[in-house]
């Protein structure tokens, strides 16, 4: 007979060593997998993954500001989901905070100088997403409304809101399609750091990182989240105003998808598109939850996927494979690295079946 | 001038995918499993669907030739058989290994996707076709075989009878479950799974087959909502990405229905119907107010969700243990 | 950053042309899409052609328009690309940027609007007289109009066509409405309705937007859209299509009659063997039925009416010598008044300013002052559904 | 039934260590230790819920491996758990009839029917129809009985079941057991009440710290002598009670009505005073509006009409109505409370002691950042002055045994130096120890001049604990007596009927 029963606290170098098991088994399983339906040599598709993440000076730049994009979203989302508010929003807050930058660039781009204006972009963006992530804040909190699906459909409103600018921006008429957006004169263009174009994205996000980690582990506000989050009543007994903390740590969640959008319009793209987001909305939310809203571990975590999605499009460029297959390496990926958290908790016992004789 | 007749049936057409989606989504989450997977799912159903029909398909010089039933079991046992893989997957993550089932989900979103773009794409290069796709046209026209007097009753007949069968299969399954949920011994202690594992544990259900069996049954069901997508909406087309987040609406519907499968009848089509009104709205070249006509789904979808939780009753909430893993000998 | 690494890695692929040279592609999407694999076979074949290894030639696919398709052309002027293309109009603002950092590289975009005006000797632009193709593309429309109405199937002035179009774009207006003229030189009763998807590609807006049409009375349907949805919603209603970017035969045996395409070959053979040669690279590249740029699909013989693939010919040689014009202003009125004279805005700006006349010995000039389509004019016998409220 | 040698570990802790005991039919056993000494994981291993690391377990003879929950009942075992197990969301009926495999047909209806039957030849007041989620606790522990009774078995183990239930519900419950154990069935019951264990077992056995301490049959024995073996050491069973000192008016009720969410009135115009330096208990049978009672002081239940005025030592009075608890607080009110429901209100489970030490006082000092000096300290000196039994202070509250929960909990709230204590149900659970150390700790807070409400359910503790006793009936007040003057049967009286008439 076998048995599943809890393991006593495991060591971390342990804990550590069955996790890089897991990656390593799931190399080798993506490796099979790779030689079947392929026919590549997996060793040479996993060099050039590497090659396409780290093969070039620039391609660890844009490695890194993919990085820190998609750290920024799961840094936003991770007060919330403390809260046990479950934020799938991200994707619209990321539009609408990227929709206000352009729009400021767009109609003030020419009247303004850039150091007013570039504050006030970082304003409006965050604004923007606060007030995204504010509506299904305040049913949440006044009536209990259902949030997942809430902050899921803003982001398909987000979307046609963004689709609309376009078109009412769009250069040419017709083509639904905005361009470089002052191109010519750079308003509104974050500037650029030591003459590196994503140094100061990436800057600003690793600061925000440590300033989320210290927010949520020693804030006051975040030990609110974490007792309103864990239990809603004991909130209330101590006098927590747990209206109030949802809509509080809503607004900065929203607020800082809305920055990841100024980041994204401002800082490297300078266009707006409904694609901007790019799914880092719904990424984002599996790096929190592969790292348990620690947002040092979701440096790893959001490296990982990044990795993974470079790596990708250079095996598409290298061997002609589909994007797609980016996409199975990374599910394989991950379902061994969560299956293994069993190993880590459990342990299996086997039991001798002599004793069964039924009554 | 507003054409009903010819609307709804494009509505209903609109809503089969989500209907199957939505009611494949149910029931998991009524055994607690919250499947984020299911449009992952939904593409790895209608690969496989399309895989099988295209070996068929193409062992054949005239697909004229193909034995009728052969060319609609074929695709579709594919199809269930690849989401149940799926399921399999799934639970064996969640269930056996009691992996975080949000984690998991996601991860099969991902992967299944992949999978169907990827696999989507090596047939495509099969085929060698110079528009990107495949073509089961033979296949499709079985699926969409709509019943007899479809074209000789008038309006009856066009809003009626003019589906093929996987669209009326995707009623009767929702009215299966809802029957099944509500009013059996199955039903009963399925929701206590979902509700309280450790109670319905206590009470000798085995929660580790219920939870296997309905969420590989509620995933082959989503992977039907695939089939039907290429097979008969598409016409036998499949080209990469064209089933779009239509899994992930599955899902919001079934918040929508508050857990009720047979709400989900109505609810799929009413939605399928405000996915597509847009066309129908008069705007003309005025593309940016049809892009905010295109928010009305959404927009409805909040509005009643907002509605709704005015009045919230114990009974329109979650599954009590949705997203939680059970281990009997933690409490 | 993009700056620093101009120098770092040189560029060795303009120093010697002749011994691999490395040519880079950037595609919007991959090549399940119906746009991008047009792009992606044509280049190819060039390739080969031009006898470049296929490690020396690249493409990058799933480019957004957006900095990821500057990073993709940096990237591939870091690998030594010689000549980069890019198959996305949303891509132009990037590679002008790519361009002005990389002088020593040729930048040639396909389908953009701005090189003439940006003044760059290392970016261009091109195009193909793709309006040719579709007018031919309207012939068997109309042919098939024609037969109909010979065969009683619907009377003369039944014979109304649907067109699914992507944008309001030049390009699309310029793309329906010689279709519309093809056919209407076989039928000149002939209508049409056209509908708006507002995406390039969005399966379910284009089979709903078609079946829409049918079920407003049209008899055929054409589009310009990325999908197979209208193919197939006009399999399912047994409605003719005409279609475009390939042969949808295979979903639809029994509807497709025609497709025309553009063959973007012949534009990567010349830049490549320009910049190889050392020359200078059109700003602005028109291909034409002449240089193989326009392409038709073999006619399905089993929809299409008879005698379809002769008058195609027959049109076709009358293109091709000069002697017949898509926009002949004789053939259509605007406002019920023949065309004289029309400022089109071919220079790229903002407020859309008029610059150009482009009306001159009795037709319309059309991709003469750019590569890329600017006829946007609103032609009578064209309704555009739903602006009658 | 013969048990040998079980053990059971869970992680780090050994919850069972080769524990052997016998039960036999015929018998009802009263399975007696303290909190966390293994007697639910002894239980749990017969009825499936655990599987012992090792040990053998045999009955009438044969040697039988207990799987899961299943094997249990197909094996006659059925077990009253301690913690409900019933779906909040199904009625009665249909948590009684879950999990059964009948051959006939699924009916409800049919159910139902032989539910009442039972409740009528038992004497229970369930019915069939009514959800869980509406139910009060003595309500779903009845309907938990009749569970045992529909499904029938013939060894029954019942956990802590007694305590959520009136005197009078247990006297009913106690004589259907003893049916039972005529009729020939083993019986086993955990309970901390001592009485209790007098009252209906035959035999008792006791566990302590996971280990098998002895047996003895009930009539040689006494409380003292079963606590001791409990516990290890000499322990007195004497509750003080001394005299208030300087009582002054504290906290002044009149004319308080409470609605809940549904519109049900659960206070219906009730009025009172507390008094400094003096212990108020309240007696009531539950649900009767007790819980609304203790929250509206503590600000945490709207009030429909009445007042609540606190009144400091000066006079001075301040109104409660319509305050918050930090609103409270911010008056200047020292208020302190424990609630009913532990881990659902008053400690975070997932947090660590200092946490949840700090959940008081983490507002305090100006910066943004919480300071975790004061708490950790505070955590450590609970830890050592209380006597809780844990790892380490930064343990999850949640795996402390439910008398260690309530010490942290009563730890920090008594450290605030409170003028009142609200206390619902202070002891509900605990075992004698336990108790008695909680109850001189209210002592302690009586004689610094704190005014403490004590919501309880033991009469005789009641009785026997506080100066004077408030009577609730149905959310009306149906009396205020003198502690040292009154009766059980007085005050039981005055539970069930308004001032001597029908409620
Ligand atoms: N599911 C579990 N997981 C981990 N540890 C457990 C679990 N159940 C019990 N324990 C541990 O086993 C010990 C014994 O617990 P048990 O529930 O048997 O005590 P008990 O005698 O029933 O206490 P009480 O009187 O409070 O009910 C406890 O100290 C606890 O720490
Ligand atoms: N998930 C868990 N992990 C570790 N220990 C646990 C867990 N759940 C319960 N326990 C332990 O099991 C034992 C019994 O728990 P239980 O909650 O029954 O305590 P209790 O004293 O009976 O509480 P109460 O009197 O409030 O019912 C406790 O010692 C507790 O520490
Ligand atoms: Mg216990
Ligand atoms: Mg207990």
């Amino acid at each position: 007979m076998i048995h599943i029963a809890k393991r006593k606290e495991m060591p971390l170098p342990q804990a550590l060593a069955i996790r890089l098991g897991a990656i390593v088994a799931a190399l080798v399983a993506c490796g099979v997998i790779t030689a079947i339906a392929t026919g590549l040599n997996p060793v040479d598709v996993y060099a050039a993954m590497v090659k396409g993440a780290f093969g070039t000076p620039r391609k660890v730049w844009i490695l890194l500001q993919e990085l820190a994009i998609l750290l920024c979203v799961s840094l936003a989302l991770t007060p919330a989901f403390r809260m046990r508010f479950w934020n799938l929003g991200g994707e619209g807050q990321i539009l609408v905070g990227g929709l206000a930058a352009a729009s400021c660039m767009i109609i003030l781009g020419n009247r303004l100088p850039n150091a007013l204006l570039i504050p006030l972009m970082f304003v409006s963006s965050a604004c923007a997403g606060a007030l995204w992530a504010l509506l299904p804040a305040l049913f949440k909190a006044r009536w209990n409304t259902n949030e997942t699906l809430f902050t899921l459909m803003m982001n398909y409103v987000a979307t046609q809101l963004v689709a609309f600018f376009v078109i009412v921006w769009e250069v040419p008429k017709g083509s639904g399609n905005i361009g470089i957006i002052n191109q010519s004169t750079e308003a509104g263009w974050l500037p650029q750091v030591g003459g590196y174009k994503y140094l100061l994205n990436i800057l600003l996000v690793a600061i925000l990182t440590v300033i989320m980690h210290i927010y949520l582990a020693y804030s006051k506000h975040g030990y609110e989240i974490s007792v309103v989050g864990e239990s809603p009543n004991t909130a209330r007994y101590v006098g927590i105003k747990v209206e109030k903390v949802i809509v509080r740590t809503l607004l900065l969640s929203g607020a800082i998808c809305g920055f990841a959008g100024l980041l994204l319009v401002g800082g490297t793209a300078h266009t707006i598109t409904t694609t901007i987001a790019g799914g880092r909305g719904f990424t984002a939310v599996m790096v929190a939850w592969l790292a348990k809203f620690n947002p040092i571990t979701m440096v790893a975590s959001s490296l990982l996927l990044v990795f993974m999605s470079c790596g990708a499009g250079e095996i598409s460029t290298a061997f002609g494979l589909n994007h797609s297959f980016g996409d199975i390496l990374t599910g394989i990926i991950l379902f061994f690295i969560i299956g293994c958290e069993f190993f880590i908790t459990y342990r299996i016992v086997f039991s001798k079946k002599e004793g069964e004789r039924d009554v | 001038m507003f054409d009903l007749v010819s609307f709804i049936p494009r509505a209903v057409a609109q809503g089969i995918p989500l209907l199957f989606g939505s009611t494949g989504e149910i029931i998991t989450e009524k055994s607690g499993n919250l499947n984020l997977g299911i449009p992952g799912v939904m593409y790895v159903g209608a690969i496989s669907g399309v895989i099988g029909s295209f070996m068929y398909e193409h062992s054949f010089a005239d697909p004229t030739q193909m034995n009728a039933v052969l060319a609609v079991l074929i695709p579709l046992v594919c199809c269930l058989l690849g989401s149940l893989l799926m399921g399999l997957l799934y639970c064996f993550l969640t269930v056996t290994l009691r992996a975080n089932q949000n984690v998991t989900g996601l991860a099969m979103t991902t992967f299944g996707v992949g999978f169907g773009n990827f696999f989507g794409g090596s047939l495509i290069k099969l085929t060698g076709a110079e528009v990107p796709s495949i073509a089961l046209s033979a296949t499709s026209r079985l699926f969409r075989t709509t019943l007899p007097f479809a074209d000789s009753t008038g309006w009856f007949g066009k809003v009626f009878l003019s589906f093929g069968f996987l669209a009326y299969l995707a009623i009767i399954i929702a009215l299966v479950a809802a029957f099944v949920l509500n009013r059996t011994r199955v039903g009963l202690h399925l929701r206590a799974v979902g509700e309280d594992p450790a109670t319905a544990d206590a009470a000798g259900i085995d929660i580790t087959r219920y939870k296997y069996i309905t969420t590989c049954l509620g995933c082959m069901i989503a992977g039907l909502g695939g089939l039907y997508y290429v097979m008969d909406y598409a016409n036998g087309v499949w080209s990469n990405d064209a089933f779009g987040d239509r899994g992930w609406l599955a899902i919001a519907l079934v918040i929508f229905t508050i857990w009720h499968p047979e709400v989900s009848i109505p609810a799929s089509i009413l939605f399928g119907g405000l996915y597509i009104i847009y066309l129908y709205i008069p705007t003309g070249t005025n593309l940016a107010v049809k892009e905010l006509y295109k928010m009305l789904p959404y927009v409805v979808t909040i509005v009643v969700l907002v509605f709704s939780s005015l009045r919230n009753k114990r009974e329109n909430q979650p599954p009590e243990s949705l997203g939680l893993p059970y281990f009997r000998e933690d409490r | 950053g993009g700056n620093d690494n101009g120098g770092e890695t040189p560029t060795d692929g303009g120093e010697t042309p002749e011994a691999g040279m490395k040519v880079g592609l950037i595609c919007l999407h991959d090549e399940n899409s119906t746009y991008d694999l047009n792009f992606i076979n044509a280049f190819k074949e060039a390739m080969a052609t031009l006898g470049i290894a296929d490690g020396d030639s690249m493409i990058k696919t799933n480019i957004p328009e957006g900095q990821e398709c500057y990073d993709a052309a940096a990237e591939l002027a870091d690998a030594g690309c010689a000549v980069i293309f890019a198959d996305s109009f949303g891509h132009e603002d990037y590679m002008i940027q790519a361009a002005k950092e990389f002088p020593e590289v040729q930048f040639c975009h396909a389908t953009g609007t701005k090189a003439h005006t940006e003044g760059l000797a290392n970016y261009h632009n091109a195009f193909a007289s793709i309006y040719e193709g579709r007018f031919l593309a309207g012939v068997a429309a109309g042919m098939k109009l024609q037969e109909m109405v010979e065969a009683g199937t619907i009377a003369a002035d039944e014979a109304k066509m649907g067109y699914v179009g992507a944008f309001t774009y030049a390009e699309v207006v310029s793309g329906y409405t010689s279709f519309y003229l093809g056919a209407k030189s076989i039928v000149p009763e002939v209508t049409m309705d056209v509908t708006f998807t507002g995406s390039w590609y969005d399966e379910t807006a284009e089979k709903e937007g078609a079946n829409k049409l049918i079920g407003g009375g049209c008899v055929l349907i054409s589009q310009h859209a990325d999908s197979m949805g209208a193919p197939t919603a006009c399999e399912n209603a047994g409605v003719p299509n005409v279609s475009y970017n390939g042969s949808t035969l295979d979903a639809c045996p029994n509807t497709f009659i025609v497709s025309s395409r553009i063959n973007w070959a012949p534009y990567y053979e010349y830049a490549v063997n320009t910049a190889k040669g050392g020359g200078a690279i059109d700003a602005d590249w028109t291909g034409t039925l002449g240089t193989g740029s326009v392409m038709l699909t073999d006619v399905n013989e089993a929809v299409a009416a008879a005698g379809t693939v002769d008058k195609i010919a027959e049109v076709r040689a009358g293109l091709e010598s000069g002697s017949v014009h898509v926009f002949d202003t004789a053939a259509f009125t605007v406002n019920g008044q023949t065309l004289t004279s029309y400022l089109a805005d071919v220079d790229t700006d903002a407020d859309y300013t008029p610059d150009t006349e482009v009306i001159a010995d009795g037709y319309f000039h059309e991709s003469e002052f750019r590569s890329a389509p600017y006829f946007d004019l609103q032609i009578d016998g064209i309704n555009l559904l739903d602006t009658a409220f | 039934m013969r048990m040998r040698d079980i053990s059971k570990s869970f992680g780090q802790i050994q919850a069972n260590s080769a524990v052997s005991l016998d039960i036999y039919r015929g018998e009802i056993l009263a399975l007696l230790g303290e909190n966390g000494s293994g007697k639910t994981t002894l239980m749990n291993m017969l009825s499936g819920i655990y599987f012992p690391d090792s040990g053998e377990i045999e009955i009438d003879g044969e040697p039988v491996v207990i799987a899961s929950p299943k094997d249990a009942f197909d094996k006659g075992i059925g077990m009253i758990h301690q913690h409900f197990k019933l779906v909040n969301v199904f009625t009665a009926a249909e948590n009684i009839i879950l999990g059964l495999e009948d051959e006939d047909a699924f009916d409800i209806a049919a159910a139902c029917g032989r539910i009442r039957a039972i409740c009528d030849s038992y004497g229970f007041d369930v019915d069939p129809d009514q959800k869980v989620y509406d139910m009060s606790v003595s309500q779903k522990q009845t309907v938990e009985i009749v569970k045992l009774l529909y499904r029938g078995a013939d060894i029954l183990i019942l956990d802590e079941p007694t305590a959520v239930l009136t005197p009078q519900e247990t006297d009913r419950l106690f004589a259907i057991l003893r049916n039972m154990r005529d009729d020939g069935k083993a019986i086993v019951i955990i309970t901390h009440k001592l009485r209790e264990v007098l009252d209906i077992s035959d035999r008792v056995a006791v566990l302590r710290k996971g280990a098998y301490v002895g047996a003895m049959a009930t009539a040689e024995t006494s409380p003292q002598e079963m606590t001791n073996m409990m516990v290890g050491h000499q322990v007195s069973l004497n509750i003080d009670r001394p005299a208030p000192v300087d009582p002054k008016e504290r906290i002044r009720v009149s004319g308080v009505t409470v609605r809940n969410q549904e519109g049900v009135v659960k206070l219906d115009n009730v009025s009172f005073t507390a008094r400094s330096g003096e212990i108020l208990g309240i007696a009531g049978i539950s649900g009767c509006g007790q819980k609304e009672l203790l929250e509206a002081i503590a600000g945490l239940q709207p009030v429909e009409v009445g007042s609540i005025e606190y009144i400091h030592d000066n006079g001075r009075s301040e109104q409660l109505i319509g305050k918050d608890p930090l609103e409270i607080a911010a008056l200047g009110v020292a208020l302190s409370f424990v609630p009913e429901d532990r881990l659902g209100m008053g400690l975070v489970g997932n947090m660590d002691l200092t946490d949840n030490m700090m959940l008081r006082s983490f507002r305090q000092g100006r910066g943004i950042f919480t300071d975790r000096k004061g708490p950790r300290h505070l955590a450590e000196k609970v830890v050592e002055e209380l006597e809780v039994s844990t790892d380490s202070i930064s343990t999850p509250v949640r795996k402390l045994s439910g008398g260690n929960v309530q010490k942290v909990l009563v730890g920090r709230e008594i450290s605030s130096s409170p003028t009142v204590l609200l206390s619902a149900y202070a002891v509900r659970g605990l075992d004698v120890n336990s108790s008695y150390l909680i109850y001189d700790l209210i002592n302690q807070q009586k004689e610094r001049g704190v005014a403490v409400v004590y919501v309880g359910e033991d009469l005789d503790v009641l009785l026997e604990f506080c100066d004077r006793i408030l009577v609730l009936c149905g959310g009306k007040v149906s009396g205020i007596v003198d502690g040292r003057g009154a009766t059980k049967n007085e005050v039981g009286l005055m539970m069930t009927k308004l001032g001597g008439e029908e409620a």
